[in-house]
């Protein structure tokens, strides 16, 4: 293995690391939908993305790079997006949050 | 992988075929109804993509002209050209299909099959 | 063998999803399952092999849930639509049709699995190899699949095109409509943040720019005039979402669809049913892929037109209208 | 590769757990959302193991159109809630 690929593996191993953490996230008991959206859209947009990187390091300068770096581009603004026309839909149609634990969002 | 006799790229979209039949049968929304016959179109062309092809088969692209592939490898693309115009036309038969729909619910105001029979039935009663 | 385990595991998930569909008990819920139904089925189709068919389904998907959640927008928004699901849901179920329904299908299932002859029989016939081989020579490009819808079976996109072009029409017809809405320029009810409007103004260029790429190498990868057409399609959905105005002018669009349509039935009667680009003679590839795009970029322009005005049929014009107007427009149509 | 291949594939379980029980209609679209994520990764990886390149444009449609799939069917849902809660307040 050459030391690109190594350093690529280890910047993919953190974007894995990144994604699985992400489920205690998605699962937590007494959390609302507001929390679950916090948690995962991040670590979701994170993870695609050191995951490109790290496939980009790996593949050099190529055409391949460029196509990932596109869709990089392409997941770096829609994502958020996403989780913000969620949200903004979720709270204009009236869904309160449930949380009951004190730093529950006040709105 | 194979169960008995029968390729599983065989019996998957039998079985969503079935399913669907199913829920068309138990199910009375007529939404519900337009996706389950557009689920019943996905996996017939699913089934004929796996006529011609196994699972892993590379697409019938060669970017390299010169090279020497094994037919045996590649997927083949005359089902691919078939159901490319399958789906177009899927989609227009549900676009119909919605349209229908808006104007059953412009008048009947309901969705459900039941009240939509019983309405059409005494809308065809002579007037004594 | 790895991309076999991965086909295979997501087909039990595209099964459970199908079961999750049938036993939903809202509307929206089976929206989403279909939505997810969708995006797995585009891999699985990737996984066998058939980037083409995969990218169009990706694109149909997007704009099978736009119809189906206007038209449920569109019945919840009268509220009687909801009242309706809400009883036939409260409803108890007769168990013994269930019952019977379920031993029917199950019959039928295990019927057609055991007497049906299976498609290994089918597979790896000699018509595949004559269209692997043979197919640079004769039509041109790089790929079989696209050499197939453009030249060994150029009907098939003629009776296509013809299709698409009766489904808008019919679908005109059998809608209402206003004239009004558009010469007003009204704009739509739905409200957007500015972070949308931005983000999106960031997208579409590359989406329009994605699409010409898609038509112009349909002949060399994957790609070709379907998807070329339902990414410029996507585009204008795009532009919906960022000016949210219903200003476009449909009967134009309609009127250039006609047109193209033409153009892809003498096209071909030039290129193909002449012999001309079977000459082989100096200039023969060429001749082959200035063929093969033009009919790609017109392929690509119907497609584009006819989507863009079922979506803005459906979302700008096709409008509820109040209870006293239900019945003045069920005249005109009926007419 | 492939182990990053089998970890997407193990984490479109719980995210399709989610979509199924959630307990809101916005929780599930979240769970669509990130099953696309979880699938353009896929599509990414197999790409690069097959040397495929044109596999690439099917990722770039897919992000695309199924985004916008997922923003249509949130703006339109608002727009019921807050129609049908507008009902009720009066």
């Amino acid at each position: 293995m050459s030391v690109q690929e190594i350093v690529s593996f280890i910047i993919m191993g953190i974007g894995i690391a990144f994604m699985l953490v992400g489920i205690i996230g998605m699962f937590q008991p007494k959390k609302d939908f507001y929390y679950r959206l916090l948690v995962a859209c991040k670590i979701d947009t994170i993870g695609l993305l050191t995951i490109g990187i790290g496939l980009a390091i790996r593949h050099g300068f190529s055409f391949f790079t460029g196509k990932i770096i596109l869709i990089i581009i392409i997941i770096m603004v829609l994502n958020p997006l996403v989780a913000h026309i969620i949200a903004q839909a979720a709270y204009r149609s009236g869904y309160v949050s449930i949380c009951k634990d004190g730093d529950s969002f006040d709105h | 992988m194979t169960v008995g006799d029968i390729h599983v790229l065989e019996i998957f979209p039998i079985l969503v075929f079935f399913i669907s039949f199913f829920g068309l049968i138990i199910s009375r929304n007529i939404v519900k109804a337009i996706v389950l016959i557009m689920l019943m179109q996905t996996s017939v062309i699913l089934f004929w993509l796996g006529l011609g092809a196994r699972l892993g088969n590379i697409p019938p692209i060669f970017q390299d002209a010169t090279e020497v592939y094994d037919p045996n490898t590649i997927a083949d693309p005359l089902p691919q050209a078939l159901m490319l115009t399958a789906i177009i036309i899927g989609i227009a038969v549900t676009a119909i299909n919605i349209t229908l729909l808006n104007a059953l619910f412009r008048k009947y105001q309901t969705v459900d099959w039941q009240p939509m029979q019983d309405l059409a039935t005494v809308d065809e009663r002579p007037e004594s | 063998m790895a991309i076999a385990l991965t086909t295979e595991i997501l087909l039990v998930f595209w099964v459970v999803n199908a079961i999750w569909i049938v036993f939903a008990k809202k509307t929206y819920r089976v929206m989403i399952f279909f939505g997810v139904f969708s995006l797995i089925t585009s891999v699985i189709y990737l996984f066998l092999g058939a980037p083409d068919v995969a990218m169009a389904e990706a694109g149909i998907s997007a704009f099978a849930t736009i119809f189906f959640i206007v038209c449920i927008e569109k019945y919840y928004s009268r509220g009687s639509g909801l009242k309706a699901e809400m009883a036939s849901a409260a409803k108890p179920r007769n168990y013994f049709k269930l019952v019977a329904a379920f031993a029917f299908v199950a019959m039928l299932c295990g019927l057609f699995i055991f007497f049906v002859p299976t498609t290994t029989e089918y597979a790896y016939t000699e018509l595949r190899d004559l269209y692997l081989f043979q197919f640079m020579r004769d039509v041109g490009g790089r790929n079989a699949v696209t050499a197939i819808y453009l030249g060994y079976r150029v009907y098939d996109t003629l009776f296509e095109a013809l299709l698409l072009v009766t489904a808008v029409v019919a679908v005109i017809h059998l809608s209402w409509f206003d004239r009004t809405i558009v010469a007003d320029g009204r704009h739509s009810e739905v409200e957007r943040s500015r972070m949308t409007k931005f983000a999106m103004r960031i997208v579409c260029p590359i989406i329009l720019l994605f699409g010409m790429y898609l038509v112009m190498n349909g002949h060399i990868s994957a790609g070709g005039g379907f998807l070329g057409g339902l990414a410029f399609a996507l585009f204008l959905v795009c532009r919906f979402m960022v000016l949210g105005v219903y200003d476009l002018p449909i009967e134009k669009a309609m009127k250039l669809e006609e047109l193209v349509f033409i153009n892809i039935i003498i096209l071909p009667i030039f290129a193909i049913f002449t012999g001309f680009i079977y000459f082989y003679g100096y200039a023969t590839e060429m001749f082959q892929n200035i063929y093969l795009i033009a009919m790609n970029f017109l392929v690509g322009l119907k497609v584009a037109f006819g989507f863009f005005v079922l979506f803005y049929r459906y979302i700008a014009i096709e409008r509820l209208p109040d209870k006293e107007e239900v019945v003045e427009a069920f005249d005109d149509g009926e007419d | 590769m492939y182990i990053v291949l089998a970890i997407m594939l193990g984490l479109l379980v719980p995210y399709g757990i989610r979509v199924a029980i959630g307990p809101s209609v916005w929780d599930r679209l979240l769970g669509m959302n990130l099953i696309a994520c979880k699938i353009i990764i896929i599509i990414i990886i197999f790409a690069s193991v097959s040397e495929m390149t044109f596999l690439m444009d099917f990722a770039i449609l897919y992000a695309v159109s199924g985004f916008i799939g997922t923003i249509f069917i949130a703006l339109f849902l608002s727009e019921r809630d807050r129609r049908k809660g507008q009902e009720d307040k009066e």
